[in-house]
């Protein structure tokens, strides 16, 4: 115990002698976000190890899902560990909380939580925060599109009782406002609820064309069984959180037929050769499934992936104008990561601009379905 | 040979010394008795012997130290208390909670002919077998305490004023069943306030006084001594 | 609006069925629960983790792994022998302490390779549930052992941090074995059942009936056997039981025996009809407790109803008012603390 | 005023704490930041548990109402955060208050369940009420100014939180050392005491309630102005726990105890998310296993938690009175003869059992009056009932001619009855002084804010000059030793020190000689006719005939729960069915 704390101090003073990038994560490996923040934990080891002959240092935190822990790991890794940049985190609200952080000591960040409102608008503190992952307003986009070509004239929501779900009635609410679509009940439940059938019921006795939910991983499978058992016979809508293999597993025959949008990433297999992202989704897959066993990809890691690929473009640029640990490098990282010009991502292709800290569009979706228990790409 | 030899035992509530090097001993098939005023440690004493004070000094019963000796394994080598609250299972029927009192027996062939043998004894047990034991009246109560003891097939029986806040008609039969119990093989170890009923069906007495032993002799010698009764009502009696 | 659609004749009883359901499941914890702290006065919030671990253990048999179940029963045997081999040795009992180590290291064994051996054969439903039972269930009794057997002498409060802490280490091993994601057992019973108006899964009458079995079989315990008198008598009268040679150490196993047992085969009951995951079991075992409290911690059978009553108002409030179900279902103790706040004379707490 | 060693020592340690931010790095800041914010709601916890024995999941739900209170009408209507402060502790007070009126008189375990209950609803109450952002959160909350000052940096908010940390701990100490604070202390087991001698219980203990959640609620109010944003997750359960477990490893029963578990707590979780990855890998998270492991071998070890292990290295708390010339008020005694207490077909029955049944006697002023009787003959319970502790079940009690059948013990206290008990009923770990000073409760008034900002000194002075002067008067002299050190016959007479300086017009004694060595006996006998000689009436309960026959002027004598005999003690003496009831007819 000692000795490790001893070596662990050598270790701590001989690195910030040398030249290297640190690189904070902070993420949700613990508490409700886990199961999307473990692939992402995962993926750090698939990040560059080597930009530009420097060597990068990952310090990955975990946040157990709960902001004051986010903001604490967010100052530990700037003001402790001296990091150029922070990835991170899950959720969208600690990542709302460490904006200000970020934005007083100047540091960059990318987030990997969902939300529009962590990057839009763009003002003095926003301008530090960059994202990776699809905004939910992009797929709710595809969703509410793919529900008006189908002739869907309304709609039931049924989604978590917290941000995520809170997240998507609102986008939801916005397009379907704009396409026309009629939305005649909206529930809640928990993520560990043990029995969605009253909320099953309630919309079902609503009779929409088509139902929402708006859950992640497994317990998406939940309301989806519940209103097939109740007999509903409309269309399921899924979001890209359900995107992992355990829903599938899990879900089985009760999850057929579902329609979500996600990152091309989730069927990079069935991709046409001549979409840009095949390539690097594949690789990642390949990649992330060599450590981590067959059939544990999910999109999620994804995000980090491109995070790190991002990163591979900018840091060259950023060293330009400064050494690691500068202000001025953090300030050319930022400056980089914002003229980020064609990235091949996994999920799509990153263009970002001074007033787009996303830098995705319409390609960086897919619209799938569920069958015959695996993701299936919906031309 | 002693069935119960104790030497020098104290008991300490925190840093406070309830009983002061205590010596007695219990002869097997003898009834003994300890009496003395309110607050000398008479309780005190027998919870330390039953194990649920913890004491100094050396106890040793059937020859066998007692010191390490939990409660429960106590109970098992037959060395029971009744405790002066009774610590009934109030919720619980008369039946089951003579029923329980055999929990530790090993041979489970006994405990039917003992169970009648106790409803024997005790008629008024067997008429509210079905009642539950907080509804008894206070005299009942003691008979249902001293009959779960009796079940777990108690070599040394240690009764903790078993007459208290009784009627003095059912004092009187308590004493009585007292007295059968020597005859049935069962050494009782007595502790009384009671003195006179204590000390007519004794062989022997100890008068405790503010955790000592004050005197101690052949119960009828103690009964004669006016020290015993002085204890009682104060030492002006002229 | 919403209240009168409840009573619609499609709705009622449904929703009347669902609850009764997940009502059955929370009936059979707060019993537990009740059980538990009547013996050890330990409030167990750690109850529902046992449900996660029964469901996933199973799960993992399932796909033919080693449930990491396995690894924590070791460690805690491990450290149980040696605790109590200890204890042993200075009570000079240093054979007793050998044979400890000796019958705990040959139970390892003896184990690990069972599930080594059979976890890959994939074995059928009824053989896994056993398997699951045998590693979910020594858990009870090894936590009690390490955790609050040293502690029993200690105040209710210092109990319950106990308690909260076991469920903090309890839920963060249940993630590190079984993922974040949650697993679906399979079902007892597959298909639908038509009764009058209802249509209910063969699953919801499976867990119905054997919720109401296992109560059955519980009441026979306590009311018929002396083991189950000795337990009761436990928990009315620690100092007479004691006095009675019933030992509350011994009496402290049985219950948190007793507490995994039915634990475990809560998570088997709700594991088909519902994904579980490793963090599940909290929320479901504090809807044991709200019936347990409505029974004052004492009462078997108002516990019980207790439970059935929160199962019944979870239904309907998450019919009516989804998002706020929880405020609901567990604001319902407050008028419930109400009540017995102003028919109970406020007794003095001695310590 | 001359300061104890103790005093020095915190004094010392903010000081400390004030220079930090030039020596520190600057996360240590933060982390302190957050340990100062925690430690403000563990210590609230100190008060609620520690000291008054309830236990609370749901102090981060409280923290919540304070953080919202004040982020949603900064955010809402500009306000500065120091008018929202006022409000966020108004609403969460009122809160508290609710909360706290349905569940404080329930028995002891129901109170965590119950604040779990509502420590859940409240977080769901978060984020579904349509005015706090949901559970997406709040952004853009200001940060606190002070002259025109924002104080938005790590070290500007370190002070910021540390300075109100200070002079929470400051107030709650003040209070802890008050009138309040020992009725506070006696909530914890000691309920029965505490009414005996005037204190509302209940409402004691609903106020101490509420000062734990306004406490909160000011830890809230930093929190939400620190941190900029707020959503309802660190407002959940698992928060509640977490402040539990800093109060219960701290050492619940001090306010250093919840600096010390709030650092504790907070450097531990910090050091081992350090620590683990290196020991265990990255291949899984085990901060909270781990945690949770160390809690309970903690637990094992020290069970009271860590406070007072460090409390045994600390210097004494100083051992000196209090200066001060005023004098608490006298009661006026009635004369000499005129009836005083009056028993009349008095009866207490449980369920069948009937304990006292038509008991009439009077006491007149000035008297000694003893009350004997075999044991289980109805005397404590007789006691009890006169003093208020259990109603009667038939009959009527008159004291100066006002009937007391109905009244609660505390009413009883404040018309100048004071008492002992049979089984002592002392506070083992408070000094002699402060258990005597307990005694005085109903003649003093300073109430929680007087006792908060130490204004009640003068009076504080003048109870202990009380409580001194009859320890001395009963020959205890040493006056802050711990009352669980002295033996047993010392503790009964610790016990009629406290009921003396109630200034008691009726003293009632219960077996007051029990345990008591022959020498002790004699003073106590002594002591009693000085009483009586100074116009103060006794009724006692006692068994050493030596000391009754001695010292009484008239006796009543009961068996199975009735009066057997009444009169003189020769008369007594030679009373036959006396004699009959002590000794046994059984033979």
């Amino acid at each position: 115990m000692k000795r490790t704390l001893l070596f662990s101090l050598t270790a701590l003073l001989l690195s910030s002698a040398s030249a290297e990038i640190r690189i904070g994560v902070v993420i949700s490996a613990t508490g409700p976000a886990a199961s999307l923040g473990i692939p992402e934990k995962n993926t750090v080891a698939l990040l560059p190890k080597k930009i530009a002959g420097q060597d990068i240092t990952y310090i990955i935190l975990d946040d157990a899902s709960d902001t004051t822990t986010a903001v604490t790991d967010t100052r530990k890794l700037i003001q402790d560990n001296k990091v150029d940049l922070i990835l991170g985190t899950t959720t969208t609200p600690a990542s709302l909380a460490m904006i200000d952080v970020v934005a007083q000591a100047k540091v960059p960040m990318i987030s990997l939580a969902a939300s529009e409102g962590i990057i839009a608008p763009v003002d003095t503190k926003k301008r530090w925060v960059f994202k990776t992952p699809q905004t939910d307003a992009i797929m709710a986009a595809a969703i509410v599109d793919h529900m008006a070509k189908n002739g869907i004239k309304t709609v039931g929501y049924i989604g978590f009782n917290d941000a995520y779900g809170e997240g998507w009635f609102a986008e939801l609410q916005k397009n379907a406002a704009a396409k026309g679509i009629k939305i005649v009940g909206s529930e809640r439940y928990n993520r560990t609820d043990t029995s969605v059938t009253a909320q099953a019921l309630k919309v079902a006795a609503a009779k929409p064309d088509a139902v929402l939910i708006g859950a992640s991983g497994v317990p998406g499978v939940l309301p989806q069984k519940a209103l097939r058992d109740r007999g509903y016979a409309g269309k399921i809508y899924q979001t890209h959180g359900v995107a992992n293999p355990d829903f599938l597993r899990v879900g089985g025959k009760d999850v057929e037929g579902a329609i979500l949008p996600a990152g091309p990433i989730l069927v990079a297999d069935q991709l046409p050769d001549t979409n840009p992202n095949k390539k690097v989704g594949l690789s990642y897959v390949n990649q992330y499934e060599a450590i981590y066993g067959k059939d544990s990809v999910s999109t999620f890691g994804g995000h980090m992936y491109d995070a790190g690929l991002i990163l591979q473009k900018a840091i060259p640029r950023a060293l330009k104008v400064g050494k690691p640990g500068t202000a001025e490098f953090r300030e050319g990282l930022r400056a980089a990561i914002e003229g980020t010009r064609n990235v091949i991502g996994a999920h799509g292709i990153f263009n970002l601009s001074a007033t787009n800290h996303l830098g995705l569009d319409a390609r960086s979706r897919v619209m799938v379905v569920v069958q015959d228990g695996t993701w299936k790409l919906l031309k | 040979m002693s069935l119960l030899s104790v030497q020098d035992l104290h008991v300490n509530y925190g840093r406070v010394e309830a009983l002061h090097g205590v010596s007695l001993e219990v002869g097997a098939g003898q009834i003994v008795s300890v009496i003395g005023p309110n607050g000398a440690g008479k309780t005190t004493l027998l919870s330390a012997l039953a194990g649920v004070l913890p004491s100094r000094g050396t106890a040793l019963y059937q020859g066998e130290a007692l010191s390490s000796l939990s409660v429960e394994e106590r109970v098992r080598r037959g060395l029971v208390m009744v405790p002066e609250k009774r610590e009934l299972f109030g919720s619980m029927t008369v039946a089951d909670n003579l029923l329980l009192g055999s929990y530790s027996r090993r041979s489970r062939s006994q405990v039917g002919t003992d169970l009648e043998n106790i409803y024997a004894r005790f008629p008024r047990l067997l008429e509210r077998r079905k009642q539950l034991a907080g509804t008894l009246s206070g005299g009942e109560q003691q008979m249902l305490a001293i009959g779960r003891a009796l079940m777990t097939a108690p070599k040394l029986l240690m009764l903790d004023e078993p007459s208290l806040g009784l009627a003095p008609i059912i004092v009187r039969e308590i004493f009585k069943i007292v007295e059968s119990l020597r005859a049935s093989g069962v050494t009782v170890l007595l502790v009384e306030q009671n003195a006179r009923a204590a000390l007519a069906c004794s062989d022997h007495g100890y008068v405790l006084e503010t955790g000592d032993v004050k005197l101690s002799g052949p119960a009828q010698q103690l009964a004669d001594d006016p020290a015993v009764t002085s204890a009682y009502l104060g030492s002006q009696e002229s | 609006m919403d209240l009168a659609q409840l009573f619609d004749p499609a709705i009622f009883p449904v929703l009347a069925a669902d609850g009764l359901t997940n009502g059955a499941v929370y009936a059979l914890l707060s019993l537990a629960l009740v059980l538990v702290f009547a013996v050890t006065r330990v409030i167990f919030v750690a109850q529902g983790e046992f449900v996660s671990f029964g469901a996933l253990t199973l799960a993992s048999l399932q796909l033919g792994k080693v449930p990491g179940t396995l690894w924590l029963v070791l460690a805690l045997l491990a450290i149980s022998a040696v605790v109590e081999g200890i204890s042993q040795l200075r009570q000079g009992q240093g054979r007793r302490a050998g044979m400890v180590l000796l019958s705990a290291l040959g139970i390892s064994a003896g184990l690990w390779a069972l599930l080594t051996w059979l976890a890959p054969l994939k074995l059928a439903l009824p053989l896994q549930v056993l398997l699951t039972l045998l590693l979910v269930v020594p858990l009870g009794p090894m936590t009690y052992r390490l955790t609050f057997m040293p502690l029993r002498e200690a105040s209710t409060l210092v109990l319950l941090i106990a308690a909260v802490s076991l469920h903090l280490i309890l839920s963060g091993l249940g993630l590190a074995f079984f993922g974040a994601e949650g697993s679906r057992t399979p079902a007892f019973a597959e298909g639908q059942i038509t009764l009058g108006q209802v249509q209910l899964s063969a699953q919801s009458l499976v867990t119905i009936l054997v919720s109401a079995v296992l109560m059955l079989a519980l009441y026979f315990f306590f009311d018929r056997t002396l083991a189950g008198k000795a337990l009761r008598a436990t928990a009315v009268n620690r100092l007479g039981a004691r006095l009675s040679g019933i030992s509350p150490v011994r009496a402290g196993y049985v219950s948190f025996t007793l507490a995994a047992a039915i634990g475990a085969l809560s998570g088997l009951l709700i594991g088909p009809s519902t994904p579980l995951s490793y963090d599940s079991g909290f929320l479901i075992g504090l809807k044991g407790f709200v019936g347990a409290i409505v029974g004052g911690l004492v009462s078997y059978p108002v516990a019980a109803l207790g439970a059935l009553l929160v199962g019944l108002l979870e239904s309907f409030a998450s019919f009516s008012f989804s998002a706020w179900k929880e405020v609901i279902v567990f604001g319902l103790i407050l008028p419930v603390l109400l009540w017995r706040s102003l028919t109970t004379r406020h007794a003095e707490e001695e310590e | 005023m001359k300061l104890g060693s103790r005093t020095w020592l915190a004094l010392a340690f903010f000081a400390v704490i004030a220079l930090l931010p030039f020596l520190l790095p600057t996360f240590y800041l933060t982390l302190l930041g957050n340990v100062g914010i925690y430690a403000l709601v563990a210590l609230g916890l100190v008060l609620l548990t520690g000291v008054a024995g309830s236990t609370s999941f749901g102090q981060a739900a409280f923290m919540g109402v304070g953080a919202y209170t004040s982020a949603v009408l900064c955010l809402r209507f500009g306000l500065s955060p120091w008018l929202t402060l006022f409000a966020a502790v108004v609403v969460t007070g009122v809160v508290a208050l609710i909360l706290g009126a349905i569940t404080l008189r329930m028995q002891g375990h129901f109170l965590p369940l119950a604040t779990i209950a509502w420590g859940l609803s409240l977080y769901y109450t978060f984020g579904n009420a349509p005015f706090t952002g949901g559970f997406t959160g709040l952004t853009g909350v200001p940060p606190i100014s002070l002259f025109g000052m924002a104080l938005n940096t790590p070290s500007r908010f370190y002070w910021l939180v540390w300075a109100v940390l200070a002079l929470c701990a400051w107030v709650t100490q003040n209070l802890l050392q008050s009138r309040t604070g020992r009725a506070m202390r006696a909530l914890r087991g000691g309920v029965t005491v505490a009414e005996s001698f005037g204190v509302n219980t209940y409402v004691l203990r609903v106020q101490t309630f509420l000062l734990s959640a306004v406490l909160a609620a000011l830890a809230g109010w930093l929190y939400a102005h620190g941190q900029g944003f707020i959503n309802p997750t660190p407002f959940g359960l698992s928060q509640g726990i977490e402040f539990l477990f800093m109060a219960v490893v701290g050492g619940s029963g001090s306010v250093g105890g919840a600096i010390l578990g709030a650092g504790l707590i907070t450097l531990l979780r910090d050091q081992l998310q350090n620590l683990l990855p290196k020991l265990l890998g990255q291949s899984g998270d085990f901060v909270t296993p781990v945690f949770g492991i160390l809690v309970i071998l903690m637990l094992q070890v020290a069970r009271e938690g860590l406070w007072p292990l460090l409390e045994r290295i600390l210097p004494r708390p100083s051992q000196t009175l209090m200066p001060g010339t005023e004098r608490l008020p006298i009661h006026t005694k009635p004369a000499s003869g005129e009836e005083l207490l009056r028993l009349e077909g008095v009866s207490k029955h449980f369920g069948g059992l009937k304990a006292v049944n038509g008991v009439s006697f009077s006491l007149n002023s000035g008297e000694i009056l003893g009350l004997i009787g075999p044991n289980g003959a109805g005397k404590s319970t007789l006691f009890n009932v006169i003093s208020g502790v259990l109603p009667p079940t038939a009959g009527h009690i008159t004291l100066r001619g006002q009937d007391i059948s109905r009244f609660a013990s505390r009413q009883i206290a404040r018309l100048g009855m004071a008492r002992t008990f049979q089984h002592v009923k002392l506070f083992p770990e408070m000094t002699l002084l402060g258990n005597a000073m307990m005694g005085g409760y109903t003649r003093a008034h300073a109430g929680v804010t007087r006792s908060l900002l130490h204004l009640e000194r003068s009076e504080e002075a003048a109870l202990q000059h009380a409580a001194a002067e009859q320890l001395t008067r009963v020959g205890l002299g040493d006056v802050f030793e711990l009352a669980g050190n002295l033996p047993l016959g010392q503790q009964r007479i610790l016990e009629i020190a406290r009921a003396l300086v109630a200034d008691p017009t009726l003293l009632l004694l219960d077996e007051p000689a029990a345990g008591l060595r022959l020498g002790e006996k004699r003073e106590l006998a002594a002591l009693l006719r000085k009483l009586q000689g100074e116009g103060v009436t006794i009724l006692i309960v006692e068994h050493d005939m030596d000391l009754v026959m001695n010292v009484v002027d008239r006796l009543v004598v009961m068996n199975y729960g009735e009066k057997l005999a009444e009169g003189t003690p020769r008369e007594i003496q030679q009373h036959p069915a006396v004699r009959e009831a002590y000794l046994g007819g059984a033979a």
